[in-house]
């Protein structure tokens, strides 16, 4: 019950992160939003009793991911200007 | 100098690992042994941090007194972000000042900068040489000499025994 | 006009697609299949605590073993795509706004961070977490000392040797497996033995194959930042 | 309180999620963002097919003292399953390989046109 | 009712969230947004050990501690790519 | 003796909890992002930490079993060495960033000086 309402929570928080993740003119506040989401994702899969996936999630799926993304905005700016 | 180096690091990554297996059995100690001497041979050999630390009786004791003060400035600056923020007028008058210390060595100066954002409303933006920039969330002076002693003067006296 | 009506119609399908799949779940309440086996068996069989662990190296081996293939294939492909020109190589280019905290506190942390990674895949047998996190955390400190002292060059060859010879030998262990045990990358090999149930050194050649993972895939995620970092100087 | 299940809720927001990444991979013409949208699809999915393993009141499947004493010694009363889990796992590091792809692509691609509109690209278009 | 504690403690971690939430759609430039991102993840920290010791596992608790490690990076990772250091 | 540190956990908890929620008043309240990332990461930083201290006092029960103690202490330790570091690095970039301070500030010493290359060439964003 307690994990239920916890989940709700969470979930409605990810969900308006992915629609200003897509929404968002700013390509950097695009990925940032799209990190937060993943981050949420493993507490989800947390309370869904699936520690491995969370520690993957938030290892791989969020904070290498942005990581590149940033490298390639980077690189953009860099050739724009 | 170099030996020192290693050996404190050795030390610090195997409290470290004590910490997170919790467990005394001789194989898991033995494991942890191995690699609290690999890493810190591999990552610790060119590594000036622990260059200036004193290990003797006396700077152990002042660690302790040191982390005293600190939570105590913690605990103290929590009552005082609550005060500021709940108050409907919110008393701030910011501002950014300098302040000066004599500390050299590089991680002295870490958890000097370190305990100034944790402490009453000041919060380190800039360090450069032997100056420090720090955003004050109540500006009591703006001349260096005063605010040096209101912010840094309790820290430094301590953090200049532990570190020589 | 036309484009967003017919958006809006895929995702209506999708969408009613999704609802009735929703409708028709049955939360399950039992185990059963093979999940029922492994959890029955695992222990017993593998020796390993964590069962996610157990599938993941001894009953599916396989698996990972193509999977830290295609992460090499990966880390390839994107090596000849960001390939730089020599003129390109020995560029320098201004990275702004190290401060001196950053990189002493980089220099504490560091250590650490290895140290919570090498615990997290040689306990993965334990405790949650394997090769596949460890890498990614020893990569993530790699990445860290790279943001501190962002002129740092990672050395090509020490990545590649660690890689390639965790490679080989996680198949050389595979292969003992068949000599050994019941077959390709059979965990439990006779005369190991599995050690005792919830130990560091149980569950036959699991810590060690984990090791050897953790150990390879953290070097070919440094390797693919590397790539995207040095590609920064590309003009 | 049948629809609180926390089964349930994990599959409905993984499929909320996937719409949102389809409709970003739709309606977007930025590249970067498409792949943005990528990643959100992709968490989607593994929310999905984690929920699908998920049994309720019980826990994670790593035994030790406290599973033990749930479910006084027999461990297949008190673990969820393990195998959607590992193949999770094993996804979402082959989401990431993806990723990287897909951005070494799209980093070449401005390098050729100087642009990210994908309305750019029509050189394949006949 | 297990816990009430546990209850209100959870109900002022949702408030934050909620808080981190709104300074990122309303944070005028990026660095308010991300400020919000660190409140929000500092919060969900918190949560995950609620959670574990919810649960009684205290394994979960490793979790934590990458999570912490990876949101200390992105921030890190962000604030160099405003300066433009990356 | 186990009840009573039981419920000084608890009240441990709802302290911390309640300084996060004010750090979270503070980040909508304040009217720069200079006093934001003040109030945000001291009383957030104070909140997490007296919540671990906390629920490791709660689950003392388990002490014999699992290692809650190490793994709390282990994440006191960490955010109180990260913490810090990360607000000074966004703090930093902030002001390299050339965001205007609010009208309250008295005092900015920091831009009598930057010409003495203290933070290096701000870049917008």
């Amino acid at each position: 019950m307690i994990y239920s309402l916890i989940a709700i929570g969470i979930g409605i928080l990810m969900l308006i992160m992915a629609v200003i993740a897509i929404l968002n003119d700013k390509l950097s506040v695009a990925v940032i939003a799209a990190g937060v989401v993943s981050l949420f994702a493993s507490v989800l899969f947390l309370l869904m009793a699936a520690p491995d996936v969370a520690m993957t999630e938030a290892a791989i799926g969020s904070g290498l991911s942005t990581l590149i993304f940033f490298y390639v905005l980077n690189k953009i700016k860099r050739q724009n200007a | 100098m170099k030996f020192k180096n290693i050996f404190v690091a050795f030390l610090v990554i195997l409290l470290g690992w004590m910490l997170l297996t919790w467990s005394l059995e001789l194989q898991s100690i033995l494991l942890g042994v191995g690699i609290s001497a690999v890493l810190s041979l591999l990552l610790c050999g060119s590594c000036t941090l622990f260059n200036e630390i004193n290990l003797t009786p006396k700077a152990f004791a002042y660690s302790f007194w040191y982390l005293i003060v600190f939570l105590i400035e913690l605990v103290k600056a929590n009552i005082d972000v609550t005060r500021r923020v709940l108050s409907p007028s919110m008393p701030i008058n910011p501002g950014i000042v300098k302040v000066e210390t004599t500390l050299k060595s590089k991680m002295a100066r870490l958890i000097l900068a370190n305990s100034i954002t944790l402490t009453p409303g000041t919060f380190t933006i800039e360090i450069n040489d032997d100056a420090l920039y720090v955003h004050w969330i109540d500006v009591e002076s703006d001349d260096v000499e005063g605010a040096t002693k209101a912010i840094v003067s309790k820290f430094e006296k301590l953090l200049e025994v532990m570190y020589g | 006009m036309l484009r967003n009506f017919l958006i809006a119609l895929v995702l209506a399908s999708f969408g009613f697609i999704f609802l009735n799949l929703y409708n028709s779940y049955e939360p399950k309440t039992e185990l059963t299949g093979i999940a029922a086996h492994y959890a029955e068996n695992g222990a017993s069989e593998v020796g390993a605590a964590n069962l996610v662990t157990a599938v993941v190296v001894s009953y599916r081996s396989f698996d990972t073993l193509g999977e830290i293939t295609i992460l090499f294939l990966t880390a390839a492909i994107i090596s000849f795509f960001l390939k730089l020109s020599n003129e390109d190589e020995n560029k320098v280019i201004i990275h702004k706004g190290t401060s001196e905290i950053l990189k002493t506190a980089s220099q504490l942390l560091i250590p650490l961070i290895f140290l919570f990674g090498v615990y997290v895949f040689i306990n993965g047998h334990l405790t949650p977490g394997g090769g596949f996190q460890g890498g990614a955390i020893i990569a993530s400190g790699v990445v860290l000392a790279i943001m501190a002292n962002p002129n740092m060059t990672i050395n090509h060859t020490v990545i590649v040797w660690v890689e390639s010879l965790s490679g080989v030998t996680v198949v050389i262990i595979g292969v003992l497996g068949i000599i050994l045990g019941g077959g390709f990358l059979d965990s439990t090999l006779d005369g190991y033995g599995l050690g005792e149930f919830g130990t560091v050194f149980s569950a036959g050649t699991i810590p060690v194959i984990y090791s050897l993972v953790g150990l390879k895939v953290g070097a070919e995620i440094s390797n693919i930042l590397n790539k995207y970092q040095k590609s920064q100087k590309e003009s | 309180m049948e629809t609180l299940e926390l089964g349930k809720i994990g599959l409905l927001i993984g499929f909320l999620l996937v719409i949102v990444g389809f409709w970003g991979i739709l309606q977007q013409k930025n590249i970067i963002k498409i792949i943005v949208s990528f990643t959100i699809l992709n968490t989607g999915i593994n929310l999905v097919m984690v929920a699908l393993g998920y049994i309720k009141g019980r826990t994670a499947p790593i035994i030790d003292d406290s599973v033990e004493q749930l479910a006084n010694h027999n461990v297949i009363n008190a673990i969820v399953d393990p195998v959607p889990q590992a193949l999770v796992l094993t996804a979402i590091v082959i989401g990431f390989g993806v990723t990287s792809l897909l951005l070494a692509y799209a980093m070449k691609l401005f390098r050729a046109k100087k642009t990210l509109e994908i309305n750019q690209f029509n050189d394949l278009k006949w | 009712m297990d816990n009430i504690v546990i209850y209100i403690a959870l109900v002022m971690l949702m408030v934050t969230l909620l808080a981190g939430l709104i300074r990122f759609v309303k944070g005028p430039s990026v660095v308010d947004k991300v400020v919000g991102f660190d409140s929000m993840t500092i919060t969900s920290l918190v949560m995950i050990g609620v959670i574990a010791y919810l649960s009684n596992r205290a394994i979960y608790l490793d979790v934590a501690v990458v999570y912490g490690f990876l949101s200390f990076l992105g921030v890190i990772i962000v604030a160099k790519y405003i300066q433009g250091g990356l | 003796m186990g009840e009573t540190i039981k419920l000084i956990g608890e009240i441990f908890l709802l302290i911390g909890s309640f300084s996060l929620m004010t750090a979270a008043v503070g980040l909508l309240r304040m009217p720069d992002v200079y006093n934001r990332v003040q109030t945000g990461t001291k009383a957030s930083t104070l909140g997490a930490l007296m919540s671990f201290v906390g629920l490791a006092m709660m689950s003392f029960d388990h002490w014999q079993e699992t290692n809650w103690v190490g793994r709390f202490l282990v994440l006191v330790i960490f955010i109180l060495l990260t913490n810090p570091v990360s607000s000074h690095v966004l703090m930093r970039a902030a002001y390299a960033m050339k965001i205007p301070l609010s009208k309250l500030t008295s005092v900015d010493k920091l831009k009598e000086d930057i010409n003495n290359k203290v933070l290096e060439e701000p870049k917008d964003e």
